[in-house]
């Protein structure tokens, strides 16, 4: 089985349809710990991916460079800027290819976590959404089939949120309340649950 | 608080379009996504270029200062939120007079992203930029982390002095420089009393009690080094100049500037009550005052607070602050 | 609204001290009881004296606006309360030039009262007096009985172009006669948010629901027109310009300044998404906008809402208004 | 029965006592109508004529006079000036003298009403303090008594308040609230109900 245009299409529209449900949960959730516009990054992030959607064209790479565009043009928080930054990593992989296959989704993880790690100069293990990359990366590592690459991405996203939680935060606005934060979900994390989530159809 | 606004959405660019409108002398909007101020009146071809940028909500600042002697452009963001790279490309290349740019903002993870990627835009223009950030408050890591510190209203200063140098004609290097030593010389400390309202997300970021307030507290709400019962105004000058004289001792026969400056809401007449304290501190430890500043200079729109901001001066540091400037929300003569 | 202060009974003098300390270029404070500021360097002999006066919480009006091509004196009571007719005799006495003194204020109660006792005690110090009270609120009154308006921000643009006529060197009838015009030039409407409190009260003067606002409410929270529930920054834009132009109709080719003014919490963002509105408006109409006015001119404290002020120009009017002027406040150059 | 400088000192008692105790009452009436600083004018005014107190004079003009000015000194609302304006009446009235007549009240009370008329140019019947003042001179007139004289004034205050009640506020600030204060009481007049039984003793 294989990924084309139309396969991203209905993701955004799922993650719009997640993003729209958990805009005050994820707003406030960044309000605890920094200024409370995860939600309207999210929401308007993936909006503006929608309204691109029609005009998508065949060509994975060029989708998913307007996807990372659609996140620039809407957003300069440090989520929209990793995302975008993300995207457009997979958007040079995948350049000039009309589909992908299931199998090198683990590989296109893991090269968003790298760039965006690049990008944000964070540090693995420091209770971001690199770390919830990585252990999506690592989780779709070997699989091949739809429902169980799926399941074990949106699970390791969970997963990931859950087992950094006790962790104090290390950059980004929330590092600042430091020991503070242990025991509280890093936003970008609970997003990126949220995001896998809507994505595999798991929300 | 209750805010006047429109389509939320809309509340940046309407108030981009009306600040042009009021100030056609002074702003003008450039970029494709008209979220770049430039100067009505570009600076003189060879002038080094200053660029800064970031979230909306904190007039003056960062647009607001964008004239001569102080900021050629800046990259506006939606409310507490990074201008988006190629919003800050365009700035750069509007600022650019052929003597390279300096990027001088504040220390936020957003800006710092996109100021970066924004300089490997403007790579392929060929303009050389440099790159100053402001991290002059206190409360938000130990002198042992300054680096990880916030931006805060130190950068008025930044702006000032580094704008002069950049009028006098001084080269890249040189203003780039002065904008590090005059970063160096500040430091911030801010308390908070209420929160304020991000339109988009239409309800107030934090919440404080009634009588309580927040000592340390971010711009944005990010959070202090104690929240407790709302002290008296001089209990509450005495903590900052505290907070501010044991992260920068000053010494007798030293000169600075100091900034008392409103949140927002919190009006001209309670900063001189503080003021009062503020002057007695500095003059008790044998320190000049030059030209205090005593006003609404970084905001965050309606939020109730105040924070003081120190900034040392040397004679090189004092006569660009000093040299004149004008901009629709403050001018030096 | 958090307040930052001591003994509430102390806000007005504790101010005063640190205005004058932080501005001692500009200010300088006078008479027994230390309740009126003079200008720091006094106006030349022979030029006629402006003094204002009235409650305190509405900086920067009325203290502020002492200065060059501004007012030679004020006399400030506590908070939203008249001060003494000592006081203001006190003002009176550090203005006269000996050419004489124009009383210039709003139309309050307890001002008037003031004033005219304070007229009667400099009678003994052969200082001749004139009057000009300003009654600009079109809210506060109908047109038919104009003279019972309360004074609100016309007021600024009275101390402006009296202060130039005065600044200019004309004589005192002169100067009064130009008041009077800048006076009845000016209309003025309010639309407030929330309230604000005043210190020796301790709690919040009116009260407004979270999504309510009251249009034409007035800088005490004197009753308006109506309250309602909070409309669009475009609708209370129209509907503020509707009443303004309603009172005072402008011809096309008619010249005007416009000040959109916050009452203290509402940030400048708002203010200028109001502006886009208000210049579109005038533009609509024919008239030319002279020197529009955005910001925090006349306050109370922390009140949420705005104020916009229409103030019909001819040559004259224009002419000073556009003269040179300084305080720490305000400067026109 | 005369009264002498130590009556005043006993009347200033009793009314720093009574004004402190109304001092939210009076601050909320001027709030629904005004700017809410009634009852800081009469608490300061009130104290600061009790600190005068100790020093005052035996020549009761003298004594009113420095009860006049400890009114101006403190407050320039309305009716603080317009207490110093009626006191001043009286003290002219009573220059040169150590004690007045019970029978001089009606025509003192008559003094301060016409001087404060004067000065604020307001009418009788307008709903103001002047009305309060209007209704204790008449129902002192011809009363040489003490516990009459008290009863009758304080009870003048009192009924005064009451009969305007239902007609709208004419001056000041509240004239701006028009047919709307139909049914309210003056703020001013209110005070003075209080003041009047707080100097008789009928608190
Ligand atoms: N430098 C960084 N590297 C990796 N992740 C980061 C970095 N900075 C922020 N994040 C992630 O982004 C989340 C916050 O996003 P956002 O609310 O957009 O930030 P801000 O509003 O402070 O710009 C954090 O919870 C964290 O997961
Ligand atoms: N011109 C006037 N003549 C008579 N009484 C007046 C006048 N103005 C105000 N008052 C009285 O004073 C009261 C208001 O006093 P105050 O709160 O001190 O006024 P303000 O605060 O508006 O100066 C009114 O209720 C009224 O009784
Ligand atoms: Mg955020
Ligand atoms: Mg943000
Ligand atoms: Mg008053
Ligand atoms: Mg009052």
């Amino acid at each position: 089985m294989t990924l084309t245009v139309s396969d991203l299409r209905a993701a955004i529209d799922r993650l719009v349809v997640a993003m729209e449900r958990d805009f005050d949960l994820l707003n406030s959730a960044d309000g605890t710990l920094g200024d409370g516009d995860l939600g309207v990054t999210l929401s308007r992030g993936s909006k503006a991916m929608q309204e691109a959607a029609p005009g998508l064209p065949d060509d994975l790479g060029q989708a998913l460079l307007a996807c990372a565009q659609a996140f620039t043009r809407t957003s300069g928080s440090s989520y929209g800027t990793l995302m975008a930054t993300g995207l457009m990593s997979m958007a040079k992989a995948l350049k000039g290819r009309t589909s992908a296959e299931l199998g090198e989704i683990a590989g296109l993880i893991a090269g968003a976590r790298d760039a965006m790690q690049a990008r944000g100069k964070a540090e693995l293990g420091g209770k971001t959404v690199l770390d919830s990359l990585d252990a999506m990366a690592q989780a779709a590592a070997g699989l091949t089939e739809l429902t169980a690459l799926a399941d074990a991405v949106a699970q390791a996203a969970a997963s990931a949120q859950v087992a950094l939680r006790d962790k104090p935060a290390t950059v980004g606005r929330a590092r600042i309340f430091g020991e503070k934060t242990i025991g509280m979900d890093d936003p970008g994390m609970l997003a990126m649950t949220a995001i896998a989530a809507a994505i595999t159809g798991r929300g | 608080m209750k805010k006047i606004l429109n389509n939320p959405a809309d509340y940046v660019d309407e108030m981009l379009e009306g600040l042009c409108a009021a100030h056609p002398e002074f702003y003008r909007l450039v970029g494709e996504t008209k979220r770049a101020v430039a100067r009505a009146t570009p600076g003189p071809k060879g002038k080094v270029g200053i660029v800064s940028g970031g979230g909306s909500g904190h007039l003056p600042v960062f647009t607001g200062y964008v004239g001569p002697g102080l900021l050629d452009a800046c990259a506006i963001g939606d409310v507490f939120a990074s201008p988006s790279a190629e919003q800050m490309a365009d700035a750069i290349r509007v600022a650019d007079q052929g003597a390279g740019v300096l990027r001088l903002y504040g220390n936020y993870g957003g800006d710092i992203m996109n100021f970066d990627m924004a300089g490997d835009l403007v790579d392929f223009d060929d303009i050389r930029c440099t790159t100053v950030v402001l991290a002059d408050d206190v409360a938000s890591a130990p002198p042992t982390e300054a680096a990880k510190r916030r931006g805060v209203a130190g950068m008025v200063y930044a702006f000032k002095i580094a704008g002069a140098a950049a009028e006098a004609g001084h080269d890249l290097d040189t203003v780039t420089r002065v904008a590090q030593k005059a970063a160096d010389a500040c430091r911030s400390v801010g308390a908070a009393l209420s929160s304020c309202t991000v339109p988009q997300a239409g309800k107030p970021t934090f919440h404080i009690a009634e009588d309580e307030m927040e000592m340390g507290m971010g711009i944005h709400g990010e959070p202090g080094v104690w929240r407790d019962k709302l002290k008296t105004a001089d209990e509450i000058a005495e903590e900052m100049m505290d907070r501010l004289l044991a992260d920068m001792p000053l010494a007798a026969g030293d000169r600075a500037s100091i900034m008392v400056n409103s949140l927002g809401a919190t009006p001209p007449e309670e900063l001189y009550i503080l003021y009062r304290v503020v002057k007695r501190r500095l003059e008790a430890a044998g320190v000049t005052i030059v030209m205090p500043l005593v006003g609404r200079y970084a905001t965050s729109m309606e939020m109730a607070g105040v924070s003081f901001t120190l900034c040392k001066l040397d004679a090189e540091l004092e006569g660009f602050l000093k040299a004149p400037c004008d901009c629709a929300f403050w001018s030096v003569k």
